[in-house]
């Protein structure tokens, strides 16, 4: 049943006994032509857009607990493509191009909020560092805008311009970026894959990776073998542990990021806003609750929970960007698991095992792209290529030396 | 040209050593005495590879007192060791020459130890009274209780974000040692934080 | 967390700094044939869910590096030792 | 309104009268109330308005879980939004404000949202407002927002105080019931350090409201009686007003204490509230139960309460919720509400007891209508009535107030913290907190121990297991004489007779049916059924409506409860202010600062200080007269070049570094070699990361056979210590090295320019300056200024003939004013990182625009520094294909074609022609200075194959700036190619 108001209202008439469920639950079949393991935002993307772009809809999307129980269930919503490097800026631009257009095309409304990013300098050394963002921003055709403190302080008076540590400068402002309904976006999907006959398994863990004379046959799992031809992990956090099922080893470690989100209050503050002095970024939900980050814990984690000391960095620093804040209360904090690449940026390739495919090293910004990921993966997996846009992603890059590095951290996954 | 006795060492925190009673005044008295140690002579003192026990040898014989073990300090008759890392420590005299602890330390550790002239690097800062340890928890995860922090403890931590060398020199009373650089900024604190007990500075 | 340090005693994990993985030891050729063992050392981890050794750097106290084993799903650490004598024992 | 005072009893002081203000208007309460006790007493039932439909709501409990009764308190920057009335101590001049309701809260227009209700069921907003496009930003969403949030918090900064401090103990007690009073004077008695936290003003728990009998003595009385002893106890902290708020490892617990939240304004140098981190060996949960409310029609209307929140405003506050009561109970707590509302004398029409079979327990000579169950509360303003059902057709039966139970719920949630499960628990149909091991264990109600006796049993054994496990000798004491009362229940999820709204989450208007459509769409799993219902994301965290939740989804997808289990508890077990998790570091002490030991001169010759990590360095030291920042830096440029200048470099990173095996150390660390390097003299060192991309840079001098001084950046400084440690103790602890960072012990300052010898030769002791006793890079220890030993060295960053002295901090002002009273005669002019910076690159030399974490060695122009006789940190990793690519982005000077055109940093650069687009783009410029020498712009880039396009015209596209001009790539050396200043 499509989604709009007239069919609200006809629901509401007949006292809403009507609606059907939004996906299905069926039970897997014997063989699919292609499995995806992970139901999280871009296994789920992934599927639509096999079905939806490559018209392969022999697909099964196997997830271990409930769909959307991941990172894309928990993380702090913001969209943006305000990268630096070539390998990263068209692709998350691409992404931000396509979220702008889902609702209408998945027919869910996931309240794309373009509201704007805006990120502080306070110092020289990093305003020159947003210039060249902003510039290869624009070089790419994309919206940076670089500010003033004075510009600044009349789209977030609040801020604390007076008294800080370290005075605000100035910031580089996305007006295109914002916050999505992270739920929405597991949801959307998964109702638009299963419209679209993509099989959608809950409660399947996958244990195992069966490969025959260099080839994927199928996946072990707690609801029995499951044959494919196919088959793409996108297991995020637990990246490593689903590739080492296939003899696989990556660059990748899995760390805890913890979220906050305050209580309920009127309008409070209407951009995401990102500290430069500190780790903390926060922006508003519809609900009225303040939702805000800051770094990892930092050390390897695969708990969904975080410590104190990380929790009071952040607040810290948000007591110091916005003086107001501090009689609000912070109502609940929780934690998900990054899959922190070398380089801080993602993996999007094929392996050298025939039909093995692998989609991780989002660390702490794949909810943004989301919807280039499963567009990407799904062209990768369909056509057994690479495309433009996911090229940079390769999984040799480390090898051979080709890192795509934006914050310069090296191969220390937790800086990045 | 300026003559030798300006000479004199200038104390980093000179400009907020101002004696007198702060915060809260209560019948019986400030809950803490804050004073600073200046100036002082203090060397690095780090063990050569496989030379622990020489050195302390050595150290033993010239000042009586050997190498303390980890998390403690010892008082000698002319220099007091403080423990401050693997194979490290600190070691502190007052009212010797520029220099001169460095020179001697240098000259009888020849060859079991490495030397560093840390005097000028340090400040350090006494805090005592009967809310003392209140105080530091304030600051510290160390556990301060007397029977986990004795007296003459020694320990490496953290208060306020800034790294500090604590020990306990009696009862009631600890001395704080930390980079000179941080020094005003950590009196800041510090200060504030005994507000509620009342603190004098002497 | 609380961390043991070998020197200090028992710490919360504030006072520690985060390396990782200590299992990955640096190769000592420097020969072009030991490219990958230089590869797996500086990029690829296990990345287990479960117990590992790992470099933290009790970076606000004695400075000394230690070795830690420790679950990350559930953040139990059941042994630490100082680096110093972890190469040591690896023959360093 | 016919709540009202009690003529006697409670806990309140009736001597001690308090005034406090409502939505303005004033009302009168006693000392011992609470904001919601006191209100109640002034017969005021509305105090709040719903989320969602704006329902009028009133006082629902009288604990922290309060869902409704949620106030705006204070005023101006100290208001307070989402303020449960229940957990608010009356002081005199309380202010507070009604919430989410215009104009009033009688009259408010968003109550019309309940007319579209049938519309706004659960998820309705996935469904709608996709249509036109662009109206979500500009409409639907601002309409949505501004709905949506409860109260308003102010953005002016706040005027109080906080503070943090960590607590260490054996036990800690959190919970001051009956359960954790006994386990805190046992584990006390022992000797153990023990630590007992309530959240409420006075200890005592549910004994300060409970009719209860210890040992022949009230309840209350048998409380303070203990409270005593411990008090006594010398090992053993009472901390009221606290809440602990979460479980993380290793037993530590955040905890908030409210100083002085009692107060219109905390007293002088006493913070509002403080922050606890408690590092406890043993702990004891003892949080108890908080009463579980029935779903049936009406059941969030103002006058619908616990029950056991009616005894405790009637017994501890003494203030009757109404005249005439109706209890609906499925277990023995409405029956004790019953009795204890007839002990004062307050009317009972009935008890309704869902349980068809239910026990014969004493209602205190009430009626008692078995197997009924609520369908409707009806009324007006005011409850009048409400209509039941027992089998016989609707009927119905008047009261102005209802006393409801469901059964308790343990208050399991620290327990949850670190990921496990509560456990059903079949005889008392709830979850019950997991077994954590004996580190944290549960004991009373919280353990789901209804009886008061086990709970005292528990309590103590508890306490004596935890003493002896932290190592003192301990028993449990005898339990005391109580009377028990069975607990008996039947679960009752949701009453299904009955059309009218059935609330769940009451703050969010989660309704029953809302749950069963949520199923019907296919969100199932309890945590879906959470996120598109928002059923227990309001402010009571769930824990009115959580497991009622569960229940309900459980019978709607026809699984057990046990299997459906619960959404994940998670900190805050009550919500924490920002402002006592930041303490004092905010403002100005949000960071450490870091004095050089020049700070002081600086400020004497007026500098502008810059933030520099959290050093605060010299950036230019402006004159009069002077318009701006440039014009101080060209002057201080050209009097450097010209005569002579004096900058502040104390904050380099310095390390000592000693040993027999130093120099093979450095051979490790650094690219370049240091065996050769002869005592007394400094050189260049650069160090790559083991990735091979290069990590830090500075001059090493030889002071002696085996000892070093190291210099770093001073943005690496503290990073290259840990990296030395790291290749030290962890990779090669057979070297005999040591090294330690003496950055405080010195102050070091560079002279430079013509006339910097001369200068310096003036405070020297036994030294002449000359290119044979101190040529480039000479490094010594001299004496200066009647002995004082300092240490000079012959290097150079500007380029020009110059020195860098240190000397001991304490010395650092008087030095440099000797040094400038020597430079008179010359104009030695002091300058600042600007300058300095200006300098250096006017030189090409590279700093941390260039060292951004992605350049190689080559990249840089430095490969040849890369020794191939050696191993060291990111040789191998260097030599990847990648890496050393030919048309690399590598360093090349720049400048304006036009003299005039201004150069910015962060331009990226297009080959001459090109349109912009990623694949043309070339590069981009790193650092630019304006060049007093040459008049011009001039910078650094990195650009593809820089190297060797040196000439060409580049086109510079600075889109952020809006500025797109012509610029040359030519040489980084823009000023003296030849080095002849530096050798002059
Ligand atoms: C606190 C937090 C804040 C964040 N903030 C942002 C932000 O503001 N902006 C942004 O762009 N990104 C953000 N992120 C990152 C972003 O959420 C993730 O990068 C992204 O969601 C990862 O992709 P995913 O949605 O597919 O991952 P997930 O949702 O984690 O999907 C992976 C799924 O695989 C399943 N799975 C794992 N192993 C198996 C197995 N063996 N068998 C079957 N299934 C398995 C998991 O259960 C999981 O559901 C944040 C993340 C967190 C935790
Ligand atoms: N028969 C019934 O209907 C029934 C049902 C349940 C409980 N009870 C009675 O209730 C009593 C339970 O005793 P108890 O000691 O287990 O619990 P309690 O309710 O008496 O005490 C719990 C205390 O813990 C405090 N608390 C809760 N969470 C906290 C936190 N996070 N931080 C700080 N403080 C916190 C509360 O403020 C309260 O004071 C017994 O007398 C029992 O008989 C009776
Ligand atoms: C953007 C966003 C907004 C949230 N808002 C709320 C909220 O208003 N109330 C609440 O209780 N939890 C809120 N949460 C937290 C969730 O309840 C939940 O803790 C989080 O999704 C992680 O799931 P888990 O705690 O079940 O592991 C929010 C989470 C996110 C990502
Ligand atoms: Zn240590």
């Amino acid at each position: 049943m499509r989604y709009s108001i007239f069919t609200l209202i006809s629901n509401a008439l007949s006292d809403h006994k009507k609606w059907q469920p939004a996906w299905r639950e069926p039970e897997p079949r014997r063989e699919y032509e292609v499995v995806i393991v992970g139901g999280g935002g871009h296994g789920l993307s992934t599927a639509y857009y096999l079905a939806k772009e490559h018209g392969i809809t022999d697909v099964a999307v196997l997830e271990k607990s409930w769909i959307g129980s991941g990172n894309v269930g928990r993380n702090t919503t913001i969209i943006r493509s305000n990268y630096m490097l070539p390998g990263n800026e068209p692709f998350y631009e691409w992404s931000l191009k396509l979220w702008e257009g889902l609702e209408q095309d998945f027919n869910f409304n996931a309240m794309v909020s373009q509201r704007g990013v805006l990120n502080l300098y306070h110092t020289d050394p990093q305003r020159d560092a947003f210039a060249r963002r902003g510039n290869a921003m624009r070089i790419h055709g994309v919206d940076g805008e670089l500010l003033s403190r004075e510009q600044v302080r009349e789209m977030v008076p609040f801020l604390d311009f007076d008294n800080a540590r370290f005075p605000i400068r100035g910031g580089i402002l996305q007006r295109r970026g914002g916050t999505v309904r992270h739920d929405a976006v597991a949801w959307g999907y998964a109702r638009g894959a299963d419209r679209r006959g993509v099989d959608i398994i809950h409660n399947c863990e996958v244990t195992g990776i069966r490969i025959e004379d260099g080839r994927v046959r199928g996946v072990e799992t707690s609801k029995g073998y499951i044959g494919c031809k196919k088959l793409g992990l996108a297991a995020a956090g637990n990246s490593s542990e689903v590739a080492r099922m296939a003899g696989l080893k990556l660059p990748l470690e899995s760390h805890v990021l913890q979220a906050f989100v305050s209580e309920s209050i009127k309008p409070f503050i209407d951009h995401v806003v990102t500290f430069g002095a500190g780790h903390f970024y926060v922006s508003q939900s519809d609900k009225g609750g303040l939702v805000f980050g800051g770094d990892l814990d930092g050390y390897n984690s695969y708990a969904r929970r975080g410590n104190l000391p990380m929790m009071e960095h952040v607040v810290e620093a948000g007591v110091a960007m916005i003086p107001g804040i501090s009689r609000v209360r912070l109502l609940r904090s929780w934690g998900g698991i990054m899959d922190m690449s070398m380089d801080g940026s993602p993996i999007i390739d094929k392996t050298h095992i025939d039909g093995l495919y692998l989609n991780c090293g989002w660390c702490y910004g794949g909810f943004k792209a989301t919807p280039a990921s499963g567009w990407c993966f799904a062209h990768t997996i369909a056509r057994n290529e690479l495309h433009k846009l996911n090229a940079a992603y390769r999984l040799d890059r480390f090898r051979r030396g080709a890192m795509i590095d934006e914050k310069g951290q090296g191969a220390t996954p937790n800086l990045h | 040209m300026l003559s030798p006795t300006s000479l004199d060492r200038s104390l980093p925190l000179k400009r907020h050593l101002k004696q007198g009673r702060y915060g809260t005044v209560s019948a019986d008295g400030p809950g803490v005495r804050l004073s600073v140690r200046h100036p002082l002579a203090i060397a690095t003192i780090i063990a050569r590879k496989g030379q622990e026990d020489k050195m302390s040898a050595l150290l033993e014989t010239h000042y009586g007192i050997a190498a303390p073990q980890p998390g403690r300090m010892v008082k000698g008759k002319e220099l007091v060791l403080q423990w401050c890392g693997a194979d490290q420590y600190f070691a502190i005299t007052e009212g010797r020459g520029e220099g001169a602890l460095y020179e001697d330390l240098r000259s009888c550790l020849q060859g079991s130890a490495s030397v560093s002239d840390q005097s000028h690097g340090r400040v350090v800062i006494e805090v005592s009274g009967h809310k003392a340890r209140a105080l530091l928890t304030k600051g510290s995860a160390v556990d301060f209780h007397p029977r986990e922090f004795p007296l003459e403890a020694a320990a490496m931590t953290q208060m306020a974000h800034i790294g500090v060398h604590v020990t306990r020199t009696a009862e009631d009373s600890f001395e704080l040692s930390l980079f000179r650089g941080f020094s005003e900024h950590f009196w800041e604190w510090l200060t504030e934080q005994a507000q509620e007990f009342g603190y004098e500075v002497v | 967390m609380r961390i043991r340090c070998p020197y200090c005693g028992e710490r919360p994990s504030e006072e520690f700094t985060y390396l990782g993985d200590a299992a990955p030891e640096r190769p000592l050729s420097n020969e072009p044939s030991s490219m990958d063992e230089w590869f797996d050392y500086v990029y690829l981890r296990d990345n287990p869910k479960g117990v590992m050794q790992e470099y933290w750097h009790h970076s606000g106290g004695c400075r000394s590096w230690i070795v830690a084993v420790r679950d990350t799903e559930t953040h139990e650490i059941s042994s630490t030792v100082a680096a110093r004598d972890f190469a040591k024992g690896r023959g360093r | 309104m016919s709540g009202h005072r009690l003529s006697q009893g409670g806990l309140i002081d009736r001597s001690a009268p308090l005034k406090f203000t409502f939505d303005g208007k004033p009302y009168q309460g006693f000392r011992g109330d609470t904001l919601a006790s006191a209100i109640l007493a002034n017969g005021v039932s509305l105090v709040g308005r719903s989320f969602k439909y704006h329902r009028p709501r009133g006082i629902m409990t009288a604990s922290s879980a309060e869902p409704n009764a949620l106030v705006e308190l204070r005023e101006g920057a100290r208001t307070e939004p989402n303020t449960r009335m229940t957990m608010v101590e009356l002081y005199d001049g309380l202010i507070a404000k009604s919430q989410n309701r215009w104009p009033s809260l009688n009259f408010d227009i968003g109550s019309i949202n309940q007319l579209a209700s049938p519309i706004f069921v659960a998820g309705f907003y996935y469904k709608t407002f996709m249509w036109p496009k662009a109206f979500w930003e500009k409409l639907y969403e601002p309409m949505i927002r501004r709905a949506a949030g409860l109260g308003r918090a102010t953005h002016e900064p706040d005027p109080d105080r906080y503070e943090k401090a960590y607590a260490h103990c054996d036990v800690l007690v959190i919970g001051a019931g009956p359960a954790g009073l006994s386990a805190a004077v046992t584990a006390g008695r022992a000797g153990a350090r023990v630590l007992l936290a309530d959240e409420g003003p006075v200890l005592g728990g549910s004994l300060l409201y409970e009719n209860e009998e210890i040992d022949a003595t009230s309840g209350s009385d048998w409380a303070q009686e203990v409270v005593a002893e411990l008090v006594s106890l010398r090992d053993v902290t009472l901390m009221p007003r606290t809440t602990v708020f979460g479980w993380y490892d290793d037993n530590i617990f955040g905890a908030v204490e409210r100083v002085a939240d009692h107060k219109m304004v905390p007293g002088p140098h006493e913070p509002r509230q403080r922050y606890w981190r408690i590092l406890a060996k043993r702990a004891i949960l003892a949080t108890g139960a908080e009463e579980r409310a029935l779903v049936f029609g009406g059941n969030d209307r103002p006058g619908v309460m616990l029950a056991s929140a009616v005894r405790s405003y009637v017994n501890r506050y003494a203030v009757s919720p109404g005249r005439t009561a109706i209890v609906f109970t499925n277990n023995a707590s409405g029956y004790r509400t019953s009795r204890d509302l007839r002990s004062k004398g307050i009317r009972v029409a009935a008890v309704m007891d869902s349980r068809k079979d239910a026990p014969k327990l004493d209602s205190g000579g009430a009626p008692i209508v078995a197997g009924a169950v609520i369908t409707r509360v009806e009324g007006g303003r005011d409850i009048e009535r409400v209509a039941f059902e027992r089998g016989r057709g609707q009927e119905r039966l008047e009261c102005d107030f209802v006393a409801m139970s469901g059964g308790f719920n343990p208050n399991v949630h620290l327990a949850c913290h670190r990921g496990a499960k509560p456990e059903w628990k079949e005889d008392i149909q709830a979850f019950s907190a997991p077994r954590n091991g004996s580190r944290f264990v549960a004991v009373g109600a919280a353990n789901g121990s209804m009886l008061i006796s086990q709970c005292l049993r528990e309590g103590a054994e508890a306490g004596a297991q935890a003493a002896n496990e932290a190592g003192f000798r301990s028993k449990a004491a005898p339990t005391p004489l109580t009377k028990d009362e069975s607990y008996n229940i039947k679960p009752l999820w949701w009453v299904k007779e009955g059309s009218s709204k059935a609330f769940v989450d009451f703050q969010n208007d989660v309704t029953a049916k809302d749950i069963l459509l949520t199923v019907q769409e296919g969100y199932r799993h309890v945590e879906l059924t959470k996120r598109y219902t928002t059923l227990g994301m309001a402010t009571d965290g769930g824990r009115m409506s959580g497991i009622n939740g569960s229940g309900i989804v459980a019978e709607a997808t026809g699984k057990s409860i046990a299997e459906v289990g619960t959404t994940t508890f998670r900190p805050y077990y009550t919500p924490v202010s920002f402002g006592v998790i930041a303490g004092p570091f905010k403002g100005h002490h949000f960071q450490p600062v870091r004095q050089t030991p020049l700070h002081e001169w600086a400020e004497e010759n007026g500098a502008v200080f810059v933030e520099t990590g959290l050093w605060m360095r010299s950036s230019w030291f402006p004159r009069k007269g002077e318009s701006d920042w440039l014009e101080s830096v060209i002057r201080e440029v050209k009097a450097t070049r010209e005569s002579v200048g004096l900058c502040d470099v104390s904050t380099l990173g310095k390390i000592d570094i000693q040993g027999s095996d130093a120099a093979e150390f450095l051979n490790r660390v650094y690219c370049n070699g240091w065996n050769t390097l002869e005592v007394g003299k400094a050189r260049y060192g650069l160090m790559l990361r083991e990735d091979g991309i290069v990590f830090d840079d500075g001059t090493t001098s030889r002071l002696g056979e085996d000892h070093f001084f190291m210099t770093t950046t001073t943005a690496n400084a503290a990073r290259v210590m840990s990296h030395l440690e790291f290749c030290h103790q962890a990779l090669w602890p057979d070297l005999d090295v040591q090294y330690v960072s003496v950055t405080e012990q010195w102050a070091q300052m560079a002279v430079a320019g013509p006339m910097a010898r001369r200068s310096l030769q003036k405070i020297c002791e036994n030294v002449e300056l000359n290119d044979q006793t101190f040529p480039y890079l000479a490094a010594k220890e001299i004496k200066i200024l009647g002995g004082v030993t300092a240490r000079l060295f012959r290097i150079s960053f500007s380029g020009e003939h110059a020195y860098e002295l240190s000397v001991p901090a304490d010395y650092g002002n008087m030095t440099a004013r000797a040094l400038m009273h020597a430079g008179r005669e010359f104009g030695i002019t002091p300058y600042g990182v600007e300058a300095l910076s200006v300098m250096r690159i006017e030189k090409g030399h590279v700093a941390g625009g260039e060292l951004n974490g992605t350049t190689t060695a080559t990249d840089l122009g430095l490969e040849r520094m890369m020794s191939k006789k050696k191993d060291y940190i990111g040789r191998m990793m260097a030599q990847r294909e990648e890496m050393t690519r030919k048309d690399r982005e590598m360093v090349v000077g720049i400048r304006p074609v036009n003299q005039n055109d201004r150069l910015r940093a962060g331009a990226h650069i297009l080959s001459k022609g090109d349109a912009a687009s990623m694949e043309n783009d070339q590069g981009y410029v790193s650092s630019v200075a304006f060049s007093p020498m040459l008049g011009r712009w001039v910078g650094l880039a990195l650009c593809k194959r820089g190297r060797e396009r040196h000439g060409e015209i580049v086109q510079l596209f600075d889109g952020v700036y809006g500025v797109h001009l012509e610029a040359e790539l030519c040489d980084p050396v823009h000023y003296d190619k030849e080095n002849r200043k530096l050798y002059a």
